[in-house]
């Protein structure tokens, strides 16, 4: 019961702001509702027991990337993107198309789903804490993407330095 | 208890609106937000299906997503604001000395 | 000390760590650049190249070493990585096209002043990411190999960060490469939903990830044709694929790009991403897609005519070569896409369809970067000179460089007896083999506008009288690029017998792909 | 000498490439030596491939494909180096060779830039044509039949007239196209045939084999690169821009040779191609004989509009090339051994008109018929000369080309009268068009001063005159050697594509030697030995 | 099989003489002074004029039965199998081979006799005009395919000789190229001429396909062997095509025209080649083959009708022209229809008779012209001519002797020969008779028109040419006597015997002809015996009786009353001009084939240019269109690129695929996402999920 409140609560959030995200004008308030939409997927992750990802997904998305975002935009003045269109000009095709690529998602995995023994998860208790459960395997089977990770982690570095530093 | 397919549909609304904001935007920035929106859709699917099997993988694909998420934001900004210092402009319709 | 010694060689041993000697040696390198890079004078910044040849050769080296394990095929890190011919032969090809950009970049970096070690070390990481492409036998593995090249690639297209159009082209390329590997990861998602549902049991013992390939790919058959989770899965990730190699309807990032960004990175997009985005759509469609086959067939069938027809169009009428290059690049990706629709058709189609793949794509290589190679020499001081009008009447200012090219440009246009007939003659006789008739005139006869508009590029360089320009200095390092380049067009078109052997050893999968 | 004795094929084959290896390092600027370079290599060429004649064995015991040479190329897809000729390709070697000597020579003071690029490209071209004529393997005959085409288009690109770009790209193309279509062609053949051999007699063979439908669709594949290469009626656009904007000795190869691996291509591939079935095979033979018929027609008519002295020997080149594609589909010996001779003929004579026309260029530098007239007083060697290849074009007896084409009219006689009476008017506009051009530029006083006081013909000329002058008379006097070398291969090719004609007796004394050798140690070992089709029709099996 | 006698083992070489002086004079005559050139060339031909006799007289020192002599040098063309008509295979070869018998004997007296002569006269003739050497070069090599056509043993060789002949008369007509005129009349000459050899070398094939050989004399047996019925169809076709070559060759309706025009030549030439040899070779050709024509009666009508046609036709026209050679020359087109119709009517030897006697006159009658023409240094035209009789008088007295023979008077030669004919023709057909009466009469009132206008009444020369006026150089009189002698006495060699004597000629030329019992000569000679005397008598008398009229007629009018013709020619002008322009033949020839060939030639010129070389450049105009709007940005390129529109299709297409590429990220981002939804619903299709099953889902 709990489960659907908060499920369907973050849910709603995370589309509404979703939707806020790209109808804003202001970048600014995009960049605030973008925090809330992945705050709302946070709440989902939490409700899905994986207590970890809620946490990555709280500091890491929410804290450090949006930061980033602001901070390029505040960068960047903002004022000058106000007064301008923010909508390119076949944008209704574009809404179309994407409303057009989302029914078909939505008839595929309506239908796909048919063949995946949804419904009911396996329950919580059942589980370990997800995070340990996700620690052994970030350490066990994935190691190697974890080492990858680094090194794409590094190539972003230098990218961003080399890319925003005006003289290198 | 929610249904799997509930999360597939809310991740792929998400995702909708995301594809929505890359088509229809012209702020590049914007379209950067928009595209970690269909990421993080991404991470619902994950995370849902490794919890209907009880396993942690989706969890740790979830992980990679997101600090690849991270990764591209920060060297998409990175390249934004050298576009930006040589064109002050962030409006994607108006780069187009490359066309045709 | 000892125990860390020990731990490591019993990593490198049991651990199977052995399997990632050529992708550490090309970090160890690229961070080593990154550290001594600041060292440096502004004139002896060579020593960035230099040291990035140094680990491409090391890489090259074990993965030299790695070809016993590859015979019979090895699966390391609880099967998300596997060393088999198939890694080999892409790896070659990474680390190949590496070197060769390595040195066309020397000097054009210096004239562009930007001659920094990131670049390097950014292009070492990118085959890194490569090699991880090729060799990833896990979706995570997969999927961050990819990103990690991409990342790489969207610096360095912007890299000439006071060039206008360079940075366009960077943030063209980053805005749409996030937006499809978005859609990759997407698709990814689902796939991990279909092998979380697998039934493990034919697996046995130790259970591998449910990202493994195989997993999946149990679970794909399980569910078999027509299932739309499937198909969702699939067209996601074939979309995602397509937009790396360039193929209609993705392709249109790459003429901006391919104009925008240096050109030795031209040349490297244009060659190692899309060979290595190749090699992952290949261990995906031979694997996890297999049993979907006929689904995925008639898909880059389509893909393909639309490729050969769009390339082959908007080419003829450019007057800027990269450009010209970037549609050229788009209808040889249609080719090669026929070859893999052959080679889905039956078990003789596979082998010589998947035999013209091989070998096109390791030709292209050599080919594309030979057409660039040209207009690196010919780059000068705030002039890029990817111009039709700056090649004219290159047969005076520089013989050699007018006669690589025309060798490369006919190569690429498919007329024996060089490299790129080879190629062709494979994919058409695939296709007549399974049957596609249709498809293989068309190929065939899309042969001749793309002779056509090659032929521009060598009627102004050899035609035309040239204009004011001066002749091109050509570095030792592009002398090495140009005769290495020169020889294996040729070579692999008069006696392709090696070029063959090479390609055909790339065919054999010892674990994973079962065949028809 | 060891190795020619063994290798005589190669080296012919290679000796121009060597030269024009050897030219690669000579300096740009000195280009005496290119010229010499050149003439040397081309002529050496001509030198090496004489022996063939005399080496070339007439009796019935020996193979067909004579000079045989065989190695492995590509064991992967099976692709040999095998080269071998027979009567037919023989000719059309010895007609290369000679054609390229001579025209080497005859661009001595013609070409004055870029002397070492053509002197290069002229010398590949030349190996490109060569490889065409000999190569027993379809995947070296494909490599040689495109190699021949870029060198080409560089000669008439670079050397070439106001609108050489055009014509040079037009040429390429057009070319192209048919190459591509022959290439799918070559890629069916293989894989129907077992896909392990490219070699070109067991293809054929076995192609002989197929059903109806494959067979036909096999030989338009085909057909299509040699009709546009020949060029037959619809396809020959092409021509009279390359022809005409081509540079001398360009031209001279173009009308020469190029044209002939057309006609070569329809004979070695196109004969053995054509379906089994006597309906089918009577349809497309019919198309072909009736195209043939009118482009001799049309190319005499359009040759009388035609202002340019190039263009209108262009268009005539159209016409005699009907003539042979005529005598090819006549599938009659005499049609066959004469459009052999008529090709060799028009080689010489033709060459001889453009060597000609080439001369007045250098001295006059237009090709305006209306530019000249009464050139006979001031230069009246030139004009005999001109007049010998008018009429040895125009097919005076005593003449060759008279033997061609009387002996292509008679082969087609036996097919049906009607094309033969179409074909003889295309003799007598011949007659009209070649006599009001020599009328026109060599009659009447002398109207243009520019034409006064012209030089006439120099020795070097004269050197590349004579020969063929001497080989006209010698064809038109004397052609038993000819028909006594051609007998062979064209008994094999009737008997093939029109089982039975030479009647039980004759086919007796040829099978009884033939069958043999295709099938024997050699043979075997050698595919390039076998007998295309021999024997292998469905209708001599079921006698 | 070779024979013993000495000359008719060589007589290969009676033609090879000519031809080696000819060929030493074109390569290095120009170095040679005129006497050396003389000597060389009349040498060469009175060698092979010696030659011919031996042979001759060693033929007829034989036997009559074994009057054959036929080897063969070396194999010419040995094409090969081949099929005939009936299937048998056979092998084709053509040997280059002699034939020598009575036939090719007259023809060989008159081509080398002639020849040699006339050779002498034109050593003066030509003494001073230019390009000596190269005269006389083409002269030999004419002598050499004549002597080739005369000796060939078979059809294809006699073609040789034929085309040959042909050639040389195209290079002497236009002798002097300088003149347009000249190299037009030339090159007219070969054209026709080709025109009719292309149905000659049909002929050739049918009858190669259907007699299965070409070798003369393999016909006759091969004919009887072939066991072919009277008017067979094939054998008429084979005849007519062969008469078609024959027309062409001989200046026969309708291919006449080109003779005229012919006389742009030399004299000499004309006299040579266009009145006594080559003209003459279509009548040869058709007696050699006498033995296909007399199986076709059909065809023998055809000839007869064509020649007599032709006879009166050109003697009409002859009436009134002023040019003296072209008199001369409608006169010998009228002798050969004579021929023609000899051969038509089935008197071969006949026709073979008037040949030689008419090679005989009418080389006199030219070359007395031309002394004519030298002596007025160069004036042609009668009307300005006159009372030369005394002034010139060899030339005078030989031209008379000359217009009297081929006037028909009694004992000249042509008298035998055109009463043979006629006494034929009145057997064959009444009307052919009477036709042929008529244009005896024309014949003689022409010529003495033509006699009385130069040599007598008053002078109307020019001034001064008057000066000048003299004899020609004994190397032409000389000439000019002997002929006259010959044609005095030609003729005997024909005497019937009617009048007592016994006709040697026909029995000479008997075994060629009737070999083989063609049924119409056996006709005409059962007619023959059957009329009887009385009517031959009365022939006689007749034809002389007309021919003297015409003398008559044209001593009143050109030397009595001169102005009448005038007046007639005033009084009905329309037949005056119809004749004088040669009923317009020319014109219309030209109206009816050759411009519309030009126009034909034209049209594909255009339509080539039009429409192959750029399919349908209309069909795709609107391409055409779009291009020209965007070529005002890339016209610099579309003006080196492509003007052919096949490419250009591609080429402007390029322009649309090219737009979609805007430089804008959405728009780019828009076309993946197209994508992928393609890709989804074409899946979503396939697998049944079409859009009204989802509105029912």
């Amino acid at each position: 019961m709990l489960d659907q409140i908060v499920f369907y609560f973050f849910a709603t959030l995370a589309v509404i702001s979703a939707v806020l995200v790209v109808t804003r004008r202001n970048v600014v308030q995009s960049a605030i509702f973008l925090i809330t939409a992945l705050l709302a997927t946070a709440g989902i992750f939490l409700q899905l027991h994986a207590e970890f990802l809620f946490i990555v997904q709280v500091i890491l998305y929410a804290g450090g990337i949006m930061v980033l975002f602001v901070f390029v935009i505040m960068l960047i003045n903002v004022d000058v993107s106000l007064h301008q269109i923010q909508f390119n000009r076949q944008w209704w095709l574009g809404l179309l198309l994407a409303l057009v690529l989302g029914a078909q998602l939505t008839v595929a995995i309506a239908v796909g789903r048919s063949g995946l023994p949804l419904g009911e998860p396996a329950p919580a208790k059942m589980l370990e804490p997800s995070t340990q459960l996700v620690g052994r395997v970030l350490f066990t089977e994935y190691m190697l993407p974890f080492e990858i990770a680094s090194i794409l982690l590094l190539v972003a570095m230098i990218g961003a330095v080399v890319m925003a530093k005006k003289k290198i | 208890m929610i249904p799997t397919s509930h999360y597939l549909f809310l991740s792929l609304g998400l995702f909708t609106i995301g594809v929505i904001g890359v088509v229809t935007r012209r702020n590049v920035i914007v379209i950067l937000m928009s595209i970690e929106l269909m990421l993080n859709a991404v991470n619902i699917n994950l995370v849902a299906f490794s919890r209907l099997v009880g396993s942690a993988e989706g969890h740790a694909f979830a992980i990679f997503i997101i600090t690849d998420a991270a990764a591209e934001a920060a060297v998409g900004l990175g390249i934004i604001i050298a576009f930006f210092r040589n064109r002050e402009t962030l409006l994607g319709d108006e780069m187009d000395l490359l066309k045709w | 000390m000892s125990q860390i010694l020990n731990a490591f060689r019993s990593f490198m041993q049991q651990g199977g760590g052995g399997l990632l000697l050529p992708e550490m040696m090309l970090v160890l390198f690229a961070m080593g650049i990154l550290l001594t890079d600041y060292l440096l004078e502004a004139r002896d910044k060579y020593f960035n190249a230099l040291m990035a040849m140094l680990g491409v050769m090391f890489s090259a080296i074990c993965l030299w070493q790695l070809r016993g394990v590859a015979e019979q095929g090895a699966i390391g890190f609880s099967s998300s990585l596997v060393v088999d011919p198939f890694f080999l032969f892409f790896g070659l090809i990474f680390l190949i096209a590496t070197a060769l950009v390595i040195l066309l970049s020397v000097r054009y970096l210096k004239i562009a002043d930007e001659n920094h070690g990131e670049y390097y070390a950014l292009m070492l990481f990118a085959t890194v990411g490569m090699m991880f492409m090729a060799s990833g036998y896990d979706l995570i593995v997969q999927f961050l190999g990819l990103e990690t090249m991409a990342l790489s690639f969207y610096v360095l297209a912007g890299f000439l960060r006071r060039e206008r159009r360079s940075n366009e082209g960077a943030v063209k390329y980053l805005l749409l490469g996030a937006f499809s590997s978005a859609i990759l990861a997407y698709g990814f998602s689902i796939l991990y939903g279909l092998g979380a549902t697998a039934n493990l049991s034919p697996f046995g013992g130790t259970l591998p990830p449910r990202t493994n390939l195989e997993v999946i790919q149990v679970a794909v058959e399980s569910r078999g044709h027509g299932d739309l989770l499937v198909l969702l899965a699939l067209v996601t990730v074939i979309a995602g694929l397509l937009f790396k190699v360039a193929a209609v309807p993705f392709h249109q990032w790459a003429p901006d790009v391919y104009e925008g960004s240096p050109t030795p990175i031209t040349a490297y997009i244009s060659v190692a991403s899309k060979t290595a985005s190749f090699a992952l759509l290949l261990r995906l469609l031979l694997t996890v897609f297999w049993p979907v086959r006929l689904d995925w067939q008639m898909l880059l069938a389509g893909v393909a005519i639309a490729s050969l027809t769009i390339g082959n169009f908007a080419a003829i009428t450019q007057s800027n070569i990269k450009r010209m290059l970037a549609y050229s690049s788009i209808s040889h990706v249609g080719y090669i896409l026929l070859g893999i629709v052959a080679a889905a058709s039956s078990a003789q189609g596979f082998l010589t369809g998947m035999k013209g793949v091989a070998f096109y794509l390791f030709v292209y290589g050599f080919m594309t970067i030979g057409a660039f190679a040209v207009i690196i020499v010919l780059q000068r001081q705030g002039i890029i000179s990817d111009e039709l009008d700056d090649l004219n009447g290159l047969y005076r200012r520089s013989p050699v460089s007018a006669l690589v090219l025309l060798i490369f440009m006919l190569s690429l246009a498919g007329i024996p007896p060089l490299a790129g007939f080879i190629g062709k003659y494979y994919i058409l006789l695939a296709l007549i083999q399974t049957g596609h008739n249709r498809l293989a005139l068309l190929g065939a006869l899309y042969i001749v506008p793309a002779l056509y508009y090659y032929f521009r590029i060598v009627m102004h360089a050899w035609l035309y009288e040239p204009g004011n320009a001066p002749s091109p200095i050509i570095t030792i390092g592009q002398k090495v690029a140009f005769a290495a380049l020169g020889f294996v067009t040729v070579a692999a078109g008069i006696y392709p017998e090696p070029f063959v052997k090479l390609a055909t050893y790339s065919l054999y999968f010892p674990i994973g792909f079962s065949g028809h | 000498m060891e190795f020619y004795n063994t290798h005589i094929l190669t080296v012919v084959l290679f000796t121009p490439l060597v030269g024009a290896l050897l030219l690669l390092f000579v300096p740009r600027d000195s280009e005496n030596a290119h010229r010499v370079i050149g003439n040397l290599f081309a002529f050496l060429g001509l030198i090496v491939s004489l022996p063939l004649i005399w080496r070339f064995s007439l009796d019935a015991g020996a193979p067909r494909f004579q000079f045989y040479e065989n190695a492995d190329w590509i064991p992967s897809i099976g692709a040999h180096y095998s080269l071998g000729i027979d009567g037919i390709s023989l000719l059309l070697v010895i007609l290369t060779t000679l054609l390229g000597a001579i025209s080497i020579l005859s661009s001595w003071s013609a070409i004055k830039i870029r002397t070492k690029e053509y002197y290069i490209l002229f010398l590949l071209l030349q190996v490109g044509m060569l490889g065409v004529f000999m190569a027993l393997d379809f995947f070296l005959f494909y490599m040689f039949w495109e190699v021949m085409l870029v060198p080409m288009y560089f000669l008439i690109g670079v050397w070439g007239s106001e609108h050489r770009l055009y014509a040079a790209i037009k040429f390429f193309l057009y070319t192209l196209v048919g190459s591509v279509l022959m290439l799918l062609g070559v890629l069916a053949l293989y894989f129907k045939a077992g896909g392990n051999t490219f070699d070109v007699p067991t293809l054929l063979a076995a192609a002989s084999k197929f059903d109806t439908s494959t067979q036909v669709i096999l030989f338009w594949l085909f057909f299509f690169a040699f009709a546009i290469k020949v060029p037959m009626f619809p396809f020959h656009t092409w021509l009279p821009d390359a022809h005409t904007e081509a540079p001398t000795a360009g031209s001279v190869i173009l009308a020469g040779v190029l044209l002939k691996m057309g006609t070569y291509g329809f004979i070695r591939f196109s004969l053995p191609l054509l379906p089994q079935d006597p309906a089918a095979r009577h349809k497309i033979v019919t198309i072909m004989m009736v195209v043939s018929v009118i482009g001799i027609l049309y190319g005499a008519l359009v040759c009388m509009m035609q202002k340019d002295m190039k263009k209108l020997i262009a268009y005539s080149s159209v016409s005699h090339l009907g003539f042979c594609t005529l005598g090819i589909f006549a599938l009659t010996p005499h049609g066959l051994s004469g459009s052999v001779i008529q090709q060799i003929n028009h080689g010489l004579s033709t060459g001889a008109l453009f060597l000609l026309i080439g001369v007045l260029y250098e001295r006059r530098h237009t090709r305006l018929i209306s530019e000249f007239g009464g050139l006979s007083t001031p230069m009246p060697n030139f004009a005999a000369v001109y007049m010998i290849a008018t009429l040895s074009s125009l097919g005076l007896p005593l003449l060759n080309g008279f033997i061609g084409e009387f002996t292509i009219l008679r082969g087609t006689y036996e097919v049906s009268i009607k094309y033969t009476a179409w074909a003889s008017i295309g003799i007598v506009l011949g007659a009209a068009y070649l006599l009001w051009l020599y009328q026109r530029v060599m009659f009447g006083p002398v109207t243009n001063p520019a034409n006064e006081h012209l030089k006439d013909l120099n020795a070097r000329e004269y050197a590349t005159l004579i020969p063929l002058v001497i080989l006209c008379f010698w064809i038109g006097i004397y052609p038993k050697p000819l028909f006594r070398v051609l007998e062979r291969p064209v008994q094999l090719l009737v008997e093939q594509v029109n089982p039975g004609y030479y009647g039980a007796e004759r086919a007796a004394t040829l099978g009884g030697n033939a069958a043999p050798v295709s099938t024997d140690a050699p043979g075997a070992a050698m595919p390039g030995m076998g007998m295309p089709g021999m024997n292998m029709s469905p209708d001599t099996e079921k006698k | 099989m070779m024979p013993t006698e000495y000359f008719l083992a060589h007589i290969w070489l009676i033609p090879l003489f000519p031809l080696a002086s000819a060929a030493l004079m074109l390569l290095i005559g120009k170095r040679l002074p005129n006497s050396a050139v003389n000597v060389v060339c009349v040498g060469s031909v009175f060698l092979s004029m010696c030659f011919a006799f031996g042979a001759i007289w060693q033929l007829i020192a034989r036997p009559a039965a074994e009057r054959v002599v036929s080897f063969s040098l070396f194999d010419w063309v040995p094409a090969g199998v081949m099929h005939t008509n009936a299937g048998r295979v056979m092998d084709f070869h053509v040997p280059w081979g002699v034939l020598m018998d009575p036939l090719t004997a007259v023809m060989l007296l008159v081509v080398t006799g002639v020849g040699f002569l006339i050779h002498v006269y034109s050593t003066g003739y030509m003494s001073h005009e230019g390009g000596y050497y190269r005269f006389f070069g083409y002269l030999n090599l004419f002598m050499f395919s004549m002597l080739t056509l005369v000796l060939a043993n078979n059809l294809l060789l006699l073609f040789v000789g034929w085309e040959g002949v042909g050639l040389c008369s195209y290079l002497l007509i236009g002798f002097y190229f300088l003149r347009k005129s000249a190299s037009d009349a030339g090159k007219k000459a070969f054209i026709v001429n080709r025109i009719g050899d292309a149905g000659f070398l049909l002929g050739l094939f049918l009858m190669l396909g259907t007699l299965g050989t070409i070798q003369f004399t393999e016909i006759g047996p091969a004919i009887a062997a072939g066991h072919f019925a009277i008017g067979n169809g094939t054998l008429t076709a084979i005849a007519l095509l062969l008469f078609v070559g024959a027309t062409g060759k001989s200046a026969q309706l309708p291919l006449y025209v080109w003779l005229p025009d012919a006389m742009e030549g030399p004299t000499p030439v004309s006299a040579l080649i266009h009145a006594a040899t080559m003209v003459t070779a279509g009548v040869y050709m058709i007696a050699r083959t006498n033995a296909v024509f007399s199986m076709a009666p059909k065809a023998l009508a055809v000839v007869a009708v064509v020649g007599c046609v032709t006879s009166i036709f050109a003697a009409t026209m002859g009436l009134v022209q002023n040019d003296i050679k072209r008199v001369l020359a409608y006169s010998t087109v009228s002798q050969l229809g004579y021929m023609f119709m000899a051969c038509g009517v089935g008197a071969f030897s006949a026709g073979v008779f008037h040949l030689m006697t008419h090679a005989f006159f009418k080389a006199l009658l030219f070359l007395g012209s031309g002394s004519v023409i030298h002596s007025l240094s160069g004036e042609q035209d009668m009307r300005k001519m006159g009372g030369l009789w005394t002034k010139i008088p060899t030339t005078a007295r030989t031209f008379v002797v000359a217009s009297v023979a081929i006037a028909g008077i009694p004992p000249l030669a042509g008298f035998f020969s055109k009463d043979a004919i006629l006494g034929h023709a009145f057997e064959y057909s009444r009307i052919l008779w009477l036709l042929g009466f008529v244009t005896a009469g024309m014949t003689a009132f022409y010529m003495f028109r033509l006699v009385n206008m130069t040599f007598f009444g008053t002078s109307r020369v020019d001034h001064e040419v008057e000066q000048h006026i003299h004899e020609s150089p004994s190397a032409m009189t000389v000439p000019l006597m002997i002929l006259a002698v010959l044609s005095v006495i030609g003729g005997w060699v024909g005497w019937p015997e009617s009048l007592g004597g016994s006709d040697r000629f026909a029995q000479f030329l008997a075994p060629v002809m009737a070999q083989h019992g063609g049924e119409a000569s056996e006709a005409a000679g059962a007619a023959h015996e059957a009329s009887g005397g009385s009517m031959e008598y009365l022939l006689m008398v007749l034809s002389v009786a007309i021919a003297a009229g015409g003398i008559w007629l044209a001593y009143k009018w050109y030397i009595k009353q001169p102005d009448v013709p005038g007046k007639i020619a005033a009084s009905n002008p329309f037949l005056y001009r119809l004749l004088y322009n040669k009923y317009y033949v020319d014109q219309i020839y030209d109206a009816m084939f050759v411009n519309r060939m030009k126009d034909l030639a034209l049209t594909l010129g255009s339509f080539d240019v039009g429409v192959i070389n750029g399919i349908g450049v209309d069909g795709a105009g609107w391409l055409t269109r779009i291009t020209s709007r965007v070529s005002m940005v890339w016209d610099s390129w579309i003006v080196d690129g492509l003007v052919n529109l096949g490419a250009r299709v591609v080429w402007v297409l390029s322009y649309p695929v090219r737009m979609l590429q805007t430089g804008r990220v959405s728009r780019y981002a828009l076309f993946m996402l197209l994508g992928v939804l393609i890709f989804l619903g074409y899946f979503l299709h396939t697998s049944g999920y079409t859009l009204e099953k989802l509105l029912h889902y």
